[in-house]
């Protein structure tokens, strides 16, 4: 037998396939199709401080192999989470981790001390890319001062499993990895979607209410794959690759090229088995080259 | 728990019904769930390079006997047009059941059931659904011309049949909400809608001025169908809600129209 | 009858849609399929001072709605191209556009000085941006003073419509386009290819001699096309887009988002008469819409 | 001038030869031009979500009365798979005529034609074209297995036959450089190949050794074919050279192998 267990610093996972935030809800939604325990991990919308709407309508276009979104963090806020719907999935057999977002340090450490005291959330996902919103969000995550500041300051409020998700809307990806890592990430996840545009030819108009949105999907993969690549040959802790993950030839690409594990997002729009047929995927490939251990795949392409 | 499925369906029907409306009738591997009016399925659009995501499309009918579900695909885009190309035989790959449904009006009840365009698929399904008496019930089907109706004079045993169409070609000439059935809501106890946004609001509009229970089948654009994605938002009074998992079925009153 | 006719700086077009650099060799290839008279104008191939042999095959990998590429410049350098290209091409009947290229700002201006003495070349686009050279290339493209140095002297060097082709693997184009517009570019181009990577999962290899390449096709419009119009808004010189254009659809977008002319690349690749059919489209549209000058069409997307 | 173009063609075959080739004939709407044996057309594969590019396939058979064009397509992998799934009379959307050719042999001299696997078609091409006595010409077919190999009976108005496989179970066993026709190659004025690089290098060694001309038709990976990528290089004592518009026949004598 194969041997799926992945540890992404002192959180042991099942398999290394977890899915993206913002892309399975609060895991529940996923329960409708098949029970998440089967799951590495499962990435939990992206919450705040406080509710937030999120954009107007239109929130969504599609581009070729891909799409953008302009979501914008909506949520009922960290509280409503720990009250509602934590106690609800809590039990599920599959690590929760709560993907923390903030306008402000300030509501970034409030949020995380608050997902500190959850005894069932073993991780948090640092999101400083998100490109959605106004404030914070992906302004953190462009420069090595905003990321480090911001990762310290949470490392302070969180003793557990701290994931930092970068975002790839920067010139060298290295430098915040490095900067964070600096900081005391455990992990860094990589990458959030990029800031894109579409537009209505007919109609004269941006397709998004908020004109620009975060492309996911296939398109970006490439991309994502190289900036799994380059980041995993400059910093020392694990890196969890995301983008554009649509089946199991994809992951163990990402796997290859450094990652420990890995994040499905968009995917899951087309396919909500996806990340369970990936781990299959996964499974018979290894067996397929009699591989015992998946770790052994992490940065293991030949050069 | 696991009450939705991604499955690979069976092409066993796919009639025109007219210039852009078609009927692709599919049949599923393992017995259906029951299924209710309102709820659709995301269909995996295949072979074409620049269409990524699923589309929705509402139940129209189901044959539990068959193992059988209906869908009436409009042509409007790429995606819509390639659908109404596929042909028998051929695997139709869904996501179902999605949303939730109609409420199910109670015996007695005067209903009134309006579809605009391919918004009559859920209509006739819950028209069929209810079990009311024929004489109860209103279907008011309306379209831009005669040639745009779709034919549904099988559905006259669920209830009394009006027309209307913009040209006057079939039934009464103007918009659904200039319909005679539509002149004095308060005869019914229950309005159902479903159709174009803008008849949508017309139809709530009057609805809230008559003070009559009524609920809508709301569409937009949507890239999961199944409540992850939060793309598909709908402003209700109680904030945003996805028109793919808390909808596509809303009341009124719940609108921020 | 509508009016085609669009200006960069003082370079008069028919039409806006250009060929893009290393996509039409030096526009005798397309003069295979027809007659290039019709284009708006031709970029040709980029050009160094000496002859380089480019990466090592594979240059090639295709993506999901695009393609990397590694080709690295394989060109015969400046002097091969006046003594021999040059005097074949020179008369064909479209602004021929030499994409100037250099390891060294000193190779930048050697080039552009032979440059400048050719008559039948009336503009350059600087290239500070290919991501599939070890040296120079986008290290230029990827920093303020790095962008304004270069093309300091190459404008110093050049009399005559300077385009200066911007990368897209940095943090904020807008603050590059400005550096260079400050330094008197007559107009940018955006966007040359993202750096990516592919992988051959079975045979865990790079699919590409050099690992990484620049991503390219339908893939990355989404991105480019919100890269000129951040640019439009940043900028006063005329922005020329590029970037996944595969129709006339595509190109009407970004003329929207702001640019005045386009390029067509990749979708060359899958139709050598792309271009021509863009500008039958555009000229489709205008009538449609009641459009007078296809200049109208620059930036007049309604927010 | 314009001698090259981009043209829909219908379908007219579509015939499976064995377990992994099918024959492919396309009928222009146009007059096709002359074609020569060594060139090939770059294939749209349509509706593959993960297809981009078009696919490269070398000529086989021509006939100008009919205005078809046929090609010899062995699945490799997604797009050559999908393009062997095309029924008669759909249309296939091809760039052509692309690369240069082989050389014509003079009257007289004694040729040998290697193919391996889909190698084949442009030998069998080149044999038809060449126009010698069928004396003078020795056509060695290579592929694994008897089931691998095209059924080439037809050809043997235009030379000897002659099979390798490397199971034995049709013509010699083994590879086309250890057949008993390829021992001494000084018996031939000119020799041929086209197939698998390992089979092109294998023979440019022993042809070099022998100081025979010796052309070569190459494949690689292929962005635009027509000359303005240069993604498809091999490298030459005159430098990088492309496959798709320099080549794909190339002298040996000019290949650094
Ligand atoms: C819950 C639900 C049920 C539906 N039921 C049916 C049905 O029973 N029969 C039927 O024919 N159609 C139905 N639709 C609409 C159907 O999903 C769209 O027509 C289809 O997705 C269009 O895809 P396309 O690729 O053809 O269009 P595209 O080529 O993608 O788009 C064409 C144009 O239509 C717009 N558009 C596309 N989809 C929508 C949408 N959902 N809302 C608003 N604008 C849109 C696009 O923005 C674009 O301008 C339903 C939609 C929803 C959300
Ligand atoms: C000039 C020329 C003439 C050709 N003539 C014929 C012909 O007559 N009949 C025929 O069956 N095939 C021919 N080929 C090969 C044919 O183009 C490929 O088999 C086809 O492109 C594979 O596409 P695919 O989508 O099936 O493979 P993919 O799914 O894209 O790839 C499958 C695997 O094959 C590799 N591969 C794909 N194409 C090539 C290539 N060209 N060189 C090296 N590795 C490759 C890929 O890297 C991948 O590992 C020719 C190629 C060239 C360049
Ligand atoms: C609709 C949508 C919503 C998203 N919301 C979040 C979020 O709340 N927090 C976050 O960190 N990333 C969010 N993302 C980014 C994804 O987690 C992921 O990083 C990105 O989509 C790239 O992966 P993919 O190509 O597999 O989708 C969202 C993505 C999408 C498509
Ligand atoms: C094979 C290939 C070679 C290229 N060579 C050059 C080059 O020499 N100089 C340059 O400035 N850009 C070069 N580019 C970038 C293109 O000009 C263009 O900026 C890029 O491909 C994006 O446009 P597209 O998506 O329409 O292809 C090359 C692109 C490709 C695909
Ligand atoms: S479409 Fe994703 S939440 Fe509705
Ligand atoms: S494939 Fe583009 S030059 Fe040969």
């Amino acid at each position: 037998m194969v041997d799926l267990k992945v540890k992404i610093a002192d959180l042991e996972l099942k398999n290394p396939v977890m899915t993206a935030s913002g892309t399975s809800g609060f895991a529940e939604e996923l329960m409708d199709f098949y029970d998440v325990s089967q799951l590495g991990a499962v990435l939990l919308k992206g919450t705040t401080l406080k509710n937030r709407d999120g954009n107007e309508y239109p929130r969504m276009a599609e581009t070729a192999s891909g799409m953008l979104n302009a979501v914008g963090l909506q949520n009922k806020g960290i509280d409503y989470f720990i009250e509602n719907i934590y106690p609800r999935i809590k039990d599920y057999d599959t690590p929760l981790i709560v993907n923390v977002n903030g306008s402000t340090v300030e509501e970034y450490i409030e949020v995380t001390e608050k997902v500190n005291e959850l005894d069932k959330i073993p991780a948090i996902e640092l999101n400083i890319s998100c490109p959605n919103v106004k404030e914070g969000g992906m302004a953190f995550g462009v420069t090595c001062p905003g990321a480090e500041m911001v990762t310290k300051e949470v490392r302070k409020a969180y003793d557990k499993t701290l994931i930092v998700k970068l975002s790839p809307n920067v010139t060298d990806i290295t430098d915040i990895a490095k900067a964070v890592e600096g900081q005391g990430a455990d992990s860094v996840s990589l990458v959030n979607t990029f800031l894109g545009m579409a537009i209505d030819a007919e109609k004269r108009i941006p397709l998004l209410s908020t004109i620009t949105g975060g492309l996911s999907g296939p398109a970006i993969k490439p991309i994502a794959l190289r900036m799994v690549w380059q980041v995993y040959n400059a910093v020392k802790i694990p890196v969890i690759g995301i983008g554009g993950i649509m089946n199991a030839t994809d992951a163990i690409e990402f796997m290859l090229a450094g990652a420990t594990a890995i994040q499905v997002g968009t995917a899951i729009f087309k396919d909500p088995f996806a990340p369970v047929k990936i781990i299959e995927g996964i499974n018979d490939y290894l067996k397929r080259h009699n591989i015992q251990r998946v770790s052994d795949l992490t940065g293991a392409l030949q050069l | 728990m696991h009450n939705k499925a991604v499955a690979d369906f069976l092409v066993v029907e796919n009639t025109q019904l007219n210039s852009t409306n078609f009927l692709i009738k599919l049949k599923g591997e393992k017995d259906l769930p029951k299924l209710y009016p309102g709820q659709f399925v995301n269909v995996d659009i295949k072979g074409l390079n620049d269409v990524f995501l699923r589309r929705p499309f509402s139940i129209f009918e189901v044959n539990y006997t068959e193992n059988t579900l209906s869908l009436i695909v409009k042509i409007l885009g790429k995606g819509s047009k390639k659908l109404t190309e596929i042909k028998k035989d051929e695997t139709c790959n869904i996501v179902f059941p999605l949303g939730n449904r109609f409420t199910i009006p109670n015996k007695g009840e005067k209903i009134l059931l309006i579809g605009g365009g391919s918004g009559v698929a859920p209509m006739l399904f819950l028209a069929k659904v209810c079990g009311l008496d024929a004489n109860s019930v209103n279907l008011l089907l309306g379209a831009r011309t005669k040639e745009d109706h779709i034919d549904a004079t099988n559905y006259s045993k669920y209830g009394k049949l009006n027309f209307a169409s913009e040209d006057g070609s079939l039934g009464e000439k103007g918009f659904v909400t200039q319909h005679s059935v539509f002149l004095n809501l308060k005869l019914y106890d229950r309005i159902y809608a479903c159709g174009p946004d803008a008849m949508m609001k017309a139809i709530a509009k009057e609805a809230k001025a008559a003070n009559v229970f009524c609920e809508v089948s709301l569409e937009n654009l949507m890239a999961c169908g199944f409540g992850v994605c939060l793309c598909c938002i709908e402003p209700t009074t109680d904030g945003n809600k996805t028109v793919c998992k808390n909808g596509p079925v809303f009341n009124i009153n719940d609108l921020k129209w």
